[in-house]
């Protein structure tokens, strides 16, 4: 166990990767706990966890507005609309057949994507992004007067378009989802 | 297409606001009731099987037990349906005491359908309110007969027991304070609410044509429009010459229902007002010795009282071989009793007609479509008293 | 300091472990999760990269990731409710044939 | 270091017990006001007037059989009471009770922490509110409760977003989300002034948040036999009254600050200030429920979405022309 005492004498660096293990591990576990999970409102759960840490990792990021507007939508939201559902559905525990064609599908996902994931880590090794750097360092951030000045000053300037398409993005998802579920009215 | 099916939920016998032991099956879909059964029987005691094997005085206190929240109407029909079979006359200060207790009594029962109405769309001070005045009439009863709920104090030709010293004045304070108290406390405090009439305004509505093929009576057929109380059409116990006017509804919905209640009790106030200016001295129970069981201080003295009282304390009296209906206006309607007589001292059939029973099927009709919340409040305005419904 | 690599590793184990769940999971509402917990992985890479390179491009994209999820959220919902509706079940062997 | 730390850990104690005593003391507070606004005395028996009664409830329920029923989901229906009370406690954390304060020669702020997304973040974790109540309802395996729960939801989801706008007019006035600015921008008016609508609209739909009347559906007692926490007892039932009361004080807290000018006051401390304009807003808020009767269900639908959310943008333009136009 990392022995906190001794590293508190630097205040913030080694705490923030000892919180980043923290929450990265509650991550992991939180969504293997979703993808093992017998019942769907038990993956819900897990699925809420996940939100919560990624809003704190966010927060470590320095993205506190993302990390607000993260437990808003989606655990404030979707994930409701999602226990919403599968309330209304009321479905049981899924009853696991051995369906024969379907386990070499299931040992053959599992194969690829930890593949999938050991390349994408290997990439990542020598992380060598040296890309011309944005205009926002961290004191031109607090210039502004905080993360959500500046994600606004960007995201009402420069796009500003794609922020009034979302709004028609979303139109069309409520009109959707409205006609989609609605009974025919006798 | 596999429709979801509707969810049947059972409401009842147990439920908070179903006003005693009604049971109702209901199909919903989602919040609107798509089928409604009433299911009721749970408080039934069997009262008109016993009514045979009880002479006519011992059934008396049975009557209270049916309309448990306006026992002395009920004493009243049968005392009245009694005496129409044996034809007695009853002295005049028996008949002005019966119309003014039995006014006092609507105004009592009518003060619990308004305490538990608003108690049922969720205005809790209401009742409070209308319990205070309620206790200052239950004083007036327990002063005349000992009991608040089930009276019992009208007896076959008159009065069990002749009205108490200081009841004019009890009589007086209560109708000094009522009106003042049913404006500013009643009305303040619910109808002027804008929420109240958003929940009550166009619910429930039943049209004219219905209630009466349905056999309503009482607030409920009123409020649709139909001017019908028995007071009125066939006028018992010297009704004919008290002036009173009866209040009428517009569209039939759960607030006309609120209005023809309230009004009726302020109609009731002015009745019970113009008993006490004309209440006669005099006897309060016919002479007749068959019958009317003497006063104690004959029973203890004259010899022949004291036969008569044994005689109809333990055989109760024959009456002559008929059939006889007679039915009063109670506060949820025309409430009838029939009687065959063979000849016995038991009669041979004894048959109620309860008001709720019969505005209890009207329930369906008013609530299938509608939401749960409304199904509450109609069952609220409906004000059945299952007591009467089971018999 | 955590620094890039960590987060990017993080959001590839997530990522994967989202694509298990798609590839392996029968039931139509958890797959549907998934694609969440993927998409979620995604928006903390994206994150660390806006904090690598000092620009807030990265964070207005997972803005309007998270606006354009939520939209899928609703309709892949409401194509599962009636999908129930007609079908009586989730589970995606038997959504297998084009009409039904 | 260790010296912030001492004294955050003193000041979470503090917040925290002085909003638990709080708490249990407006259940007596409640009882007692509805008591006397109908003409009865309300408890009296524990204590002189009362005053022991929530230690007596507390005890009462603590000792209560805690009945699991069989075929519910056992882990969900464990969880629901703490979700349903951690959302409700955590927002205490960002109410600002008073400024800069010197005690003991250093200077504390009477809050736990100023953080710049303040409303943002009271916003978010109070999204968080409904899954106790849903999952609530959905575990405890029965008719009523998921009726409830189904209702509830949809209830509190409908009035979040009114809420939202409304809080927006007052980021609009005062071009901060932190908190204690924004009771710095009240200094001379008080935002309940300018923002008039938008004050009838928070208010109506933080009622609504917290059930209670003429919001109170899920558990309208005389439809579903008290709603989403019918198949609870003992402890796990006490979770939901607590959470309950405990959000009654935090939205009250926040009523203040948004709009009633949070510590500001003439003659009295700040402190003294908030705690007098929080009791206000909470009597106020057992005074809608002694008077008002309930909403039904679709009524109270369409007053969510159909009144006050319109209502609520009406409000962010009258207060956009309101500032380009004074400036």
């Amino acid at each position: 166990m990392i022995s906190i005492s001794k590293n508190f004498k630097k205040p913030g660096l080694k705490m923030e990767l000892f919180l980043f293990y923290i929450f990265g591990g509650i991550a992991i576990i939180a969504s293997l706990g979703l993808v093992a999970g017998k019942n769907p409102v038990h993956s819900a759960l897990f699925m809420v966890v996940v939100f919560f840490v990624v809003a704190a990792l966010f927060v470590l990021l320095g993205a506190e507005f993302l990390a607000a507007a993260q437990i808003l939508v989606y655990a404030g939201a979707i994930m409701v609309l999602f226990l919403f559902v599968i309330m209304l559905l009321r479905l049981q525990k899924e009853e696991l057949r051995n369906t024969s064609r379907h386990a070499f599908q299931k040992f053959f996902g599992i194969a690829l994507s930890l593949v999938f994931a050991f390349q994408v880590t290997m990439i990542f090794r020598g992380s060598f992004f040296k890309g011309a750097r944005g205009n926002f360092p961290p004191d031109a951030v607090k210039g502004f007067g905080g993360n959500t000045e500046a994600v606004a000053a960007v995201l009402f300037t420069d796009y500003l378009f794609p922020f009034e398409l979302t709004s028609a993005i979303l139109l069309m998802a409520m009109v959707g989802a409205v006609v989609l579920t609605k009974k025919e009215l006798k | 297409m596999a429709e979801t099916k509707n969810m049947i939920l059972n409401m009842g016998p147990q439920h908070p606001s179903t006003h005693g032991v009604l049971r109702l099956i209901l199909e919903l879909d989602g919040e609107t009731v798509v089928k409604l059964t009433p299911e009721i029987g749970y408080l039934h005691r069997g009262v008109e099987k016993l009514g045979e094997n009880l002479t006519y005085h011992q059934f008396i206190p049975l009557t209270d037990r049916e309309d448990y929240i306006a026992s002395l109407s009920n004493n009243l029909a049968y005392c009245m349906t009694v005496e129409k079979l044996l034809g007695l006359e009853i002295p005049p200060r028996a008949m002005v005491a019966r119309v003014l207790l039995t006014e006092l009594q609507r105004i009592a029962s009518h003060l619990i359908w308004l305490g538990t109405f608003g108690l049922d769309i969720g205005a809790m001070s209401l009742f409070f309110y209308c319990m205070r005045e309620r206790e200052t009439i239950l004083d007036i009863f327990e002063a005349c007969a000992g009991a608040r709920l089930t009276i019992n104090y009208f007896d076959i030709g008159g009065l069990r027991k002749d009205l108490p010293v200081g009841f004019e004045k009890q009589v007086r304070d209560f109708i000094a304070i009522f009106p003042e108290r049913m404006k500013n406390d009643y009305e303040r405090i619910f109808q002027d609410n804008k929420i109240v009439r958003i929940r009550t305004e166009g619910v429930g509505i039943i049209s004219k044509e219905d209630a009466i093929d349905l056999g309503l009576s009482g607030p409920l057929l009123r409020s649709c429009g139909v001017p019908w109380d028995v007071r009125k059409s066939n006028p018992y116990c010297g009704y004919e010459n008290y002036e009173f006017d009866i209040p009428t509804g517009k569209t039939g919905d759960v607030f006309d229902r609120y209005l023809v209640r309230m009004e009726e009790m302020r109609q009731s106030l002015k009745l019970v007002q113009q008993a006490l200016d004309r209440l006669p001295g005099g006897a309060f129970l016919a002479d007749d010795p068959k019958i009317c069981l003497p006063p104690k201080q004959k029973v203890m003295t004259e010899m022949e009282s004291l036969i008569h009282h044994f005689k109809i304390v333990s055989e109760g009296f024959e009456p002559p071989v008929a059939e006889v209906y007679h039915s009063i206006e109670t506060p949820r309607g025309e409430l009838g009793f029939y009687i065959v007589s063979d000849g016995s001292n038991k009669p041979y059939r004894l048959r109620f007609r309860p008001p709720s029973f019969v505005n209890l099927e009207s329930l369906a009709k008013m609530a299938e479509g509608k939401l749960i919340g409304d199904l509450i409040a109609i069952i609220g305005a409906l004000d059945p008293v299952m007591g009467e419904v089971d018999r | 300091m955590a620094t890039q690599e960590h987060y990017l590793v993080l959001s590839a184990i997530l990522f994967a472990i989202g694509a298990i769940g798609v590839l392996v999971r029968r039931n139509a509402i958890v797959i549907f999760m998934c694609i969440e917990l993927m998409l979620n992985a995604v928006n903390i890479s994206l994150v660390a990269f806006s904090k690598q390179m000092d620009s807030m491009d990265g964070q207005v994209f997972v803005f309007f990731i998270m606006t354009v999820a939520a939209a899928e959220a609703a309709i892949g919902l409401a194509i599962m409710v009636s999908l129930f509706r007609n079908k009586e079940t989730l589970n995606v062997d038997e959504i297998n044939l084009m009409k039904w | 270091m260790t010296e912030f730390v001492i004294i955050m850990l003193v000041k979470m104690f503090v917040i925290f017990g002085a909003v638990m005593l709080t708490m249990t003391y407006i259940t007596l507070a409640e009882r007692k006001i509805l008591g006397y606004m109908q003409i009865r005395p309300g408890p009296n028996r524990v204590g002189p007037w009362g005053l022991l009664q929530p230690i007596a409830d507390g005890i009462k329920l603590f000792l209560k059989e805690d009945i699991i029923p069989d075929n519910a989901s056992k882990a969900v229906f464990v969880i629901a009471p703490a979700m349903a009370l951690i959302p409700a406690v955590m927002t205490i954390a960002v109410v600002p009770f008073g400024p800069e304060v010197s005690i003991l020669g250093r200077n504390v702020t009477l809050f736990m922490a100023d953080i710049n997304i303040g409303i943002l973040y009271i916003f978010a974790v109070s999204s968080i509110g409904v899954y106790g109540i849903v999952l609530a309802g959905w575990s405890s395996e029965s008719k009523y409760s998921l009726l409830g729960g189904l209702r509830s939801s949809a209830q509190m989801i409908s009035y979040e977003l009114s809420m939202g706008f409304a809080i927006v007019g007052v980021i609009m006035m005062s071009q901060s989300l932190s908190m204690v600015k924004l009771i710095e921008a009240q200094k001379g008016v008080w935002f309940i002034i300018p923002q008039f609508l938008g004050f009838a609209i928070y208010i109506t739909a933080a009622i609504a948040e917290l059930n209670r009347t003429p919001f109170d559906l899920p558990e309208g007692e005389s439809e579903l036999v008290s709603g989403y926490f019918t198949e609870y007892s003992s402890m796990k039932y006490a979770m939901f009254m607590l959470a309950e009361y405990i959000n009654i004080i935090t939205v009250s807290g926040i009523v203040t600050t948004l709009y009633l000018g949070g510590w500001h006051g003439p003659v009295l401390p700040p402190l003294a200030w908030f705690v007098i304009k929080l009791l206000i807003v909470v009597f106020f808020m057992i005074w809608v429920r002694a008077t008002l009767p309930r909403l039904r269900y679709d009524q109270l639908m369409t007053l969510g979405w159909k009144i006050l959310l319109p209502a609520s943008i009406v409000n962010i333009l009258l207060t956009a022309v309101f500032m380009t136009v004074f400036g």
